[in-house]
């Protein structure tokens, strides 16, 4: 059965993006919502049905389905082959559950949109490419999805394309992700060649047989790390998400929150044989993290722009889990990706209605008191920022953070014989992330919607169709976490035993404080922000003093402007200096030299034949005269010439 | 030498001297004939009697016929005579007399003299002459028809025009 | 019946009776009674229907040959009408015969001028074309290589835009220069030959086998790649390409693209690297930086155009550049991804080029400034757009990617540094793809626009069929590189084993 | 025995050569000119027989047939072209005055 349900699981969001594209403009938007949930909506229940047989089989089952050969010749093969082992049924709950409401709440949010069949039909062509990436058992089918959902992601980002910035932003986002796919193309070359084929399992057993070179294994780590990199905006490409916020704002919470931007996790989670065997990948894996997660938060804390925060908190977050990856503990990873994606779906849904009901106003200075107009979205928020900033005990977060900051701790880096990197300080910075977080995302709430009533008035009522989804979401963000628990709590390890039953993480000597810390950490931050922004009389109505280093911070540390001056004005002053084809130019300049010299030869040719011709044609008019006077036209004359003629040819035969 | 060919070579001589100094066309057509007569008989001497029968009939039949008939249809008159005796001065004369008697002079020197054997005479009859005709000289046969036929469509060309131009 | 001499003479006596059912029916506004269109559409049909006859009934016991066909022509000089037909040259018929009947579909109707003549023109180069293919005398060869290039060079010139005489020119000379090249090398090749053997052929089995000293067959085979490279075109004698592309009516566009340029990787393969193994191999990592330089090279000024199909022109040099890296990589794989990277490109590029044709005939303008926004206007044609942009930027799951793939695959084996260099090419690709299409279809729509007709569904599915083919050919190219390999690499083979034992 | 020897018929050839090559050269009239040439043709006419008769050969008369065609010839052409001239405005038939052979600068 599973083999049928494999492939039919991607082929339904497919079949429901061709019916929707193709029949654009024949369609009502409530059909073309109907047929997009549906298609979406099959493959969730599908993938359910997977799911349990797949637990219901042995603990190391997988379920392979190979479709047909793809390139099968003499050094390389690679088929189009789905495999559905444990980590990838993580991944395609989330993706279809999470799918499944954001399409359920897109449905009744773009319902007047003129270009919602464009916009379901890439939605759900994303659904299919997402599948297909996570489904891959060959990396080079898992590139397939990789480059799908990038493409829908430019296409999406880009969707209302009357502005100019928002289809500028969509090829940044594109041309971004690009570079790291290039990166990530090489990587697949490397090991394609090292071991002849790209299949997930048989490249890590070669990896891990000692088949590739440790600098190999280093360079394909890293090929494959920068790849990740861009497709999960992590330093240094972290500047197109916040950007690509604008597209509508499903998309957002698809894509660039919930599923497309953590394909570089799984990516790597899926490889951890790959990074476990390239050591100081890993460190730089962790470092670039630890380093993102930072500057994410702090870039948030200033941002005045409600998605931009989420875009920011998105990146922030990301660089928790690659933090985790890079330490080793990627069930944590990937447990904080599942918990993520619950409730950052959540935040963007919940911040979307809002901005929908205040007519199209994301600045969060110009929001504020919502809390009376809309309560059930205020909730909702609510539930989602305490999540995010991961309140103890009661949210998901807390125990996927909780997972990732004891994973950090124990962590440590041979990187050399002698010089080993400690976790301390990474879970130092992550703890500082993890109240930072909890601050900037409760500023958030409590200046939209607390304080005083602001110029904006909400409107209208946010329909069943977007509700209905914000409550499933706030339900698996407050108690998604529970199937994992630190130690020091009842010692629950349903998740990693789960993803990994030979070796479940357990930290039975983790000293408390390490779990107090994590817990306090939230709260410290809720409390900094209410006595910041939440009393009735807050401490800061706005962003003080707009400091040198805020304004930067708001620009996300001047790194647009500088690969702007970097990368972007030389390359757009080179095209435009290379405009013209060169070589044809130099070419032509040959053709044209070429053509001036043999114009000169032809002119001075012509100057000396002239000469010629003048005198000639004098001298032959001379003689011509002459001849024409003997020449009259007179037959008689002729006849005496022919007569003399003869006389003299007689006379010359008789005196000779 | 005989007489009879002496006569006759001296009225052909003479025939053509006045053939060229007529005024009148026709006087000049009919010392022609006389003259072209005067050499059929050298030629019936010679023992080519079919070349001097030749002679007789198109020479002096046919063409000068056709001289006479142009003649006739020039419709010439007084004045042309009178115009012929203005470009028949005396000086006019001189040249052309004096480069004709050049040429002939040194053709007669040239001459020289055949001496060797001679032939016995024997007269080279028609029959002769059609064996070689038809039998090596053929293809000229046909080269002096495809003259005529040329003669002939010019002929018949250039007085059409004369028509169309009346 | 022999049905290779009807597959190259069947398109040339079509375009006479299109010819002449141009001048019995003179062309009339209603399109249902232009005969010259619908003659020509027949032949087409019927000539598939041979092709189609070829590809399934081929004789079993002929090996990888399909077909075979011999009549003497000139026997005194060793030259015969030989035709033999492998897997590739199958395939690229059956490439040629698609993008025709695209043109026909999609852009021959819009030719109203001498509509007759036209058809004719295109259906010679049909012929030139196929014969170039199936031909294996190399005299006949060269025939039919400077056949396909005169009606090409009357259709810019009579038919083609702006500036289309000096573009014509240029196309004409380079081309034709260059075959004078291959002509030179082709008698050198016989010459060397006759000096050894003392016979007289120019039969392309006969002539793999002649023993050259390695720098002979160096300069033999400089020859040969001058002229292909020419064709196809390989970076310093790409110039006459982007004029050409641009000024050439749409349907020569489409041919030029997405077969002439074939024809100089279906040379390289057949002669070059068949003909010539061991010169082919020294001279390998030059082609191979020309390819790299191809790629880079016509990416970069593909991002720097403005004008659409020029656009378009730069980014076939740089998929050309893959076909180049990918033949002279030496390996069977690298000739693999080259042959489905022709295919592919033959099918994208064609259609990229009716798009912007179609364009130029709604707007009549080909500047992507003065387009934009076509995307509310013409959902359709935007689409179509869409999707064979992103195919020209190698999205995986299409053609493009798997020929791609294939060549980086094979470049890595050789040179891991060359292939990393080539990938920046990919970059550069997506670059221009997208700046086309945000520039034409996604930008705001333009306040002067007047209204513009979109593709009729006739046409649209039309368009369909090439982007099945292209899915198909990106996610199944199995069969195709079963069925495409060259044959005759046995001949290369023994020619290589006996190079060895002297 | 003949009654000339051949020395005699050149002679009297050479003689009527001579008599008709004056007539050309005096005679302005285009008649004239042309019996004047019929006569230097029955010069080289009689030359032939005469030489005919001295070797015994039939191949004198032959050429002396081809020269009586070609006289025929000339002369029917000759007076073809003088009834034109006459016709179209040169009544005087004078030779002199058809120079259209000149051929430059003639119009």
């Amino acid at each position: 059965m599973g083999e049928i349900l494999l492939p039919l699981l991607i082929l339904c969001p497919l079949a429901a993006s061709m019916i929707v594209s193709v029949s654009a403009g024949r369609m009502g938007a409530c059909a073309i919502g109907t047929v997009a949930c549906t298609g979406v909506g099959i493959s969730a229940v599908i993938s359910i049905i997977l799911s349990i047989t797949l637990l219901s089989g042995p603990p190391a089952g997988v379920l392979q389905v190979t479709l047909w050969p793809w390139m099968h010749i003499a050094g390389f093969s690679a088929d189009i082959a789905f495999m559905l082992d444990r980590v990838s049924m993580v991944m395609i709950l989330v993706v279809t559950i999470v799918g499944l409401l954001i399409h359920v709440y897109a449905a009744g949010y773009m319902r007047d949109d003129p270009g919602i069949a464009r916009f379901f039909g890439c939605m759900t062509l994303f659904v299919a490419a997402m599948l297909v990436l996570v489904l891959a058992s060959d990396l080079l089918c898992l590139f397939i999805g990789w480059e799908g959902v990038g493409l829908c992601s430019y296409l999406l980002i880009g969707f209302w394309y009357n502005d100019p910035a928002n289809t500028a932003a969509a090829r940044k986002a594109f041309y971004m992700t690009r570079m790291g796919d290039v990166a990530l193309l090489c990587g697949l070359l490397l090991l394609a060649t090292a071991t002849g084929s790209l299949r997930i399992g048989a490249v890590l057993a070669a990896v891990t047989n000692g088949q590739l070179a440790p600098s190999g294994v280093n360079l394909a780590a890293l090929f494959i790390l920068v790849g990740a990199l861009a497709k999960s905006a992590q330093i240094p490409f972290q500047t197109w998400l916040p950007d690509a916020m604008a597209g509508p704002t499903p998309t957002s919470a698809l894509i660039h929150a919930a599923t497309m931007v953590t394909a570089g996790i799984y990516l790597i989670a899926r490889l951890h044989d790959l990074f476990a065997m390239a050591t100081p990948i890993m460190a730089l894996t962790a470092i670039l993290g630890t380093l993102t997660l930072l500057m994410g938060a702090c870039t948030a804390l200033v941002q005045s722009d409600l998605k931009r925060i989420l875009a920011w908190s998105t990146i922030s977050q990301l660089g928790y889990m690659f933090l985790a990856l890079g330490c080793g503990v990627w069930q944590a990873a990937l447990f904080h990706l599942m918990t993520h994606a619950f409730f950052k779906a959540l935040l963007f849904l919940t911040a979307g209605a809002v901005i929908m009901r205040t007519g199209h106003e994301q600045d969060i200075f110009r929001l504020g008191g919502l809390r009376h107009a809309m309560p059930g979205l205020s909730a909702a928020f609510a539930v989602g920022a305490s999540a995010l900033a991961g309140l103890p005990l009661v949210t998901a977060g807390f125990y996927s953070k909780e997972m990732i900051l004891s994973g950090v701790w124990h962590v440590h880096f041979g990187l050399t014989r002698e010089w080993t990197l400690s976790g301390h300080p990474l879970w130092g910075i992550a703890l500082l992330g993890a109240f930072l977080t909890a601050l900037y995302i409760f500023r958030c709430v409590f200046i939209v919607f607390c304080g005083k009533k602001q110029g904006t008035s909400a409107t209208g009522r946010t329909s069943r169709l977007m509700s209905i989804p914000l409550g499933c979401l706030c339900f698996l963000s407050l108690c998604g976490g529970v199937i994992e628990m630190p130690d020091t709590l009842p010692p629950l390890h349903l998740f990693s035993t789960l993803l990994d039953p030979k070796t479940p993480l357990s930290h039975a000597d983790e000293p408390i404080w390490l779990v107090l810390a994590g817990a306090l950490a939230p709260l410290a931050g809720l409390g900094v922000a209410w006595v910041l922004w939440g009393r009735a009389t807050p401490v800061m109505h706005e962003i003080p003093g707009q400091a040198a280093i805020i304004r930067l911070a708001r620009t996300g540390w001047g790194m647009d402007a500088l690969y702007d001056r970097v990368f972007v004005q030389p390359f757009r002053l080179l095209t435009w200096l290379t405009h013209h084809d060169v070589l044809a130019h130099a070419i032509t300049a040959t053709g044209r030299l070429t053509q001036a010299v043999s114009g000169r030869i032809f002119q001075a040719r012509t100057g000396f034949l002239d000469i010629l011709s003048i005198w000639g044609s004098r001298g032959t008019g001379w003689m011509a005269y002459l001849l024409g006077q003997l020449d009259n036209g007179r037959v008689r004359w002729y006849a005496a010439w022919i007569a003399g003629g003869l006389c003299a040819g007689l006379a010359m035969a008789v005196l000779s | 030498m005989h007489a009879l060919a002496l006569l006759a070579a001296s009225v052909t001589v003479v025939g053509a001297v006045m053939v060229i100094t007529r005024r009148v066309a026709v006087h000049a057509v009919l010392y022609l004939v006389v003259t072209l007569l005067s050499l059929a008989v050298i030629l019936v001497m010679q023992g080519a009697s079919f070349a001097a029968m030749l002679e007789v009939i198109i020479y002096a039949g046919a063409i000068m016929v056709l001289f006479v008939f142009v003649i006739m249809m020039l419709n010439l008159g007084h004045p042309d005579s009178a115009r012929e005796k203005e470009w028949l001065r005396p000086r006019a004369w001189c040249g052309p007399g004096l480069l004709a008697a050049i040429v002939c002079a040194e053709l007669l020197y040239c001459m020289g003299t055949f001496s060797g054997p001679a032939r016995p005479f024997a007269p080279i009859t028609a029959h002769d002459v059609g064996l070689s005709l038809f039998g090596r000289y053929v293809l000229m046969v046909e080269l002096a028809s495809f003259l005529l036929l040329a003669g002939l469509v010019s002929a018949f060309h250039i007085g059409r025009n004369r028509v169309g131009g009346n | 019946m022999n049905p290779l001499p009807a597959l190259v003479l069947l398109p040339v006596v079509g375009g006479g009776l299109a010819w002449l059912a141009e001048h019995i029916q003179p062309h009339t506004t209603t399109p249902a009674r232009d005969a010259s269109w619908w003659v020509v559409l027949g032949i087409l049909t019927v000539e598939t229907l041979l092709l189609v006859m070829v590809t399934f009934h081929h004789p079993a016991h002929a090996g990888p040959w399909l077909g075979h066909f011999s009549v003497p022509w000139i026997p005194a000089m060793g030259i015969a009408i030989r035709l033999d037909m492998d897997g590739l040259s199958l395939s690229l018929i059956w490439l040629s015969l698609i993008l025709c009947f695209l043109c026909v579909f999609l852009a021959t109707r819009q030719v109203t001028v001498n509509a007759g003549a036209f058809h004719f023109l295109f259906l010679a180069t049909l012929t030139g074309i196929i014969g170039t293919f199936l031909a294996t005398d190399l005299f006949l060869f060269f025939f039919f290589w400077e056949l396909m290039l005169v009606p090409m060079f009357v259709l810019i010139a009579a038919w083609g835009h702006e500036d289309r005489q000096r573009a014509a020119m240029k196309f004409f000379m380079f081309t034709q220069g260059s075959g004078l090249l291959m002509l030179l090398s082709i008698l050198g090749l016989v010459i060397a030959h006759y000096q050894e053997s003392g016979e007289l052929t120019f039969d392309y089995f006969t002539l793999a086998h002649t023993p050259l000293s390695p720098a002979v067959s160096m300069l033999l085979m400089l020859g040969f790649f001058i002229a292909f490279a020419v064709k196809l075109p390989v970076v310093p004698v790409h110039v006459w390409l982007p004029d050409a592309h641009t000024q050439a009516p749409t349907a020569a566009s489409v041919l030029l693209a997405g077969i002439l340029l074939k024809t100089g990787g279906y040379g390289m393969i057949r002669f070059n690297v068949m003909l010539f193994p061991d010169a082919a191999s020294h001279f390998a990592p030059i082609a191979m930086g020309l390819g790299v330089a191809g790629i880079l090279y016509g990416a970069w000024l593909s991002c720097a155009q403005d004008d659409v199909k020029r656009l378009i022109a730069y980014s076939s040099i740089s998929h050309m550049g893959f076909v180049l890296l990918g033949i002279f990589t030496g390996s069977r794989m690298g000739m693999q991804g080259a042959i489905i990277q022709m295919l592919a490109h033959g099918l994208s590029t064609a259609a990229l080029f009716l798009i912007a044709g179609a364009i130029q005939d709604r707007l009549h303008t080909r500047d992507m400034y003065r387009i934009g926004g076509l995307w509310t206007a013409m959902p359709r044609l935007s689409t179509a757009g869409l999707f064979f942009a992103v195919a020209s930027l190698g999205m995986p799951g299409l053609g493009n990617f798997a020929g791609e793939f294939l060549v980086l695959l094979a470049t890595w084996h050789v040179s891991p540094t060359t292939a990393t260099l080539t990938t920046a090419g990919l970059v550069l690709s997506a670059i221009y793809a997208l700046r086309m299409v945000n520039r034409i279809f996604l930008a705001a729509s333009r306040p002067d626009q007047h209204p513009i007709q979109d593709f009729p569904v006739r046409q649209m599915a039309v368009f369909a069929c090439i982007m099945v083919f292209l899915v198909v050919l990106g996610l199944y190219p199995q069969p195709f590189m079963m069925f495409s390999a060259p044959s005759p690499l046995s001949v290369t083979a023994v020619t290589s084993r006996e190079g060895a034992t002297p | 025995m003949p009654a000339f020897s051949f020395n005699d018929i050149l002679l009297l050839a050479t003689t009527l050569f001579s008599v008709g090559l004056a007539g050309v050269l005096v005679r302005r009239n285009m008649v004239f000119m042309l019996m004047s040439l019929d006569i230097m043709l029955n010069a080289a006419a009689l030359v032939f027989v005469g030489a005919g008769a001295r070797w015994h050969d039939a191949t004198g008369q032959v050429m002396f047939v081809l020269i009586l065609a070609l006289a025929a010839v000339e002369t029917a052409v000759g007076l073809a072209i003088i009834l034109c001239l006459h016709a179209h405005g040169r009544p005087t038939l004078d030779a002199d005055t058809g120079n259209l052979l000149r051929g430059w600068n003639h119009g």
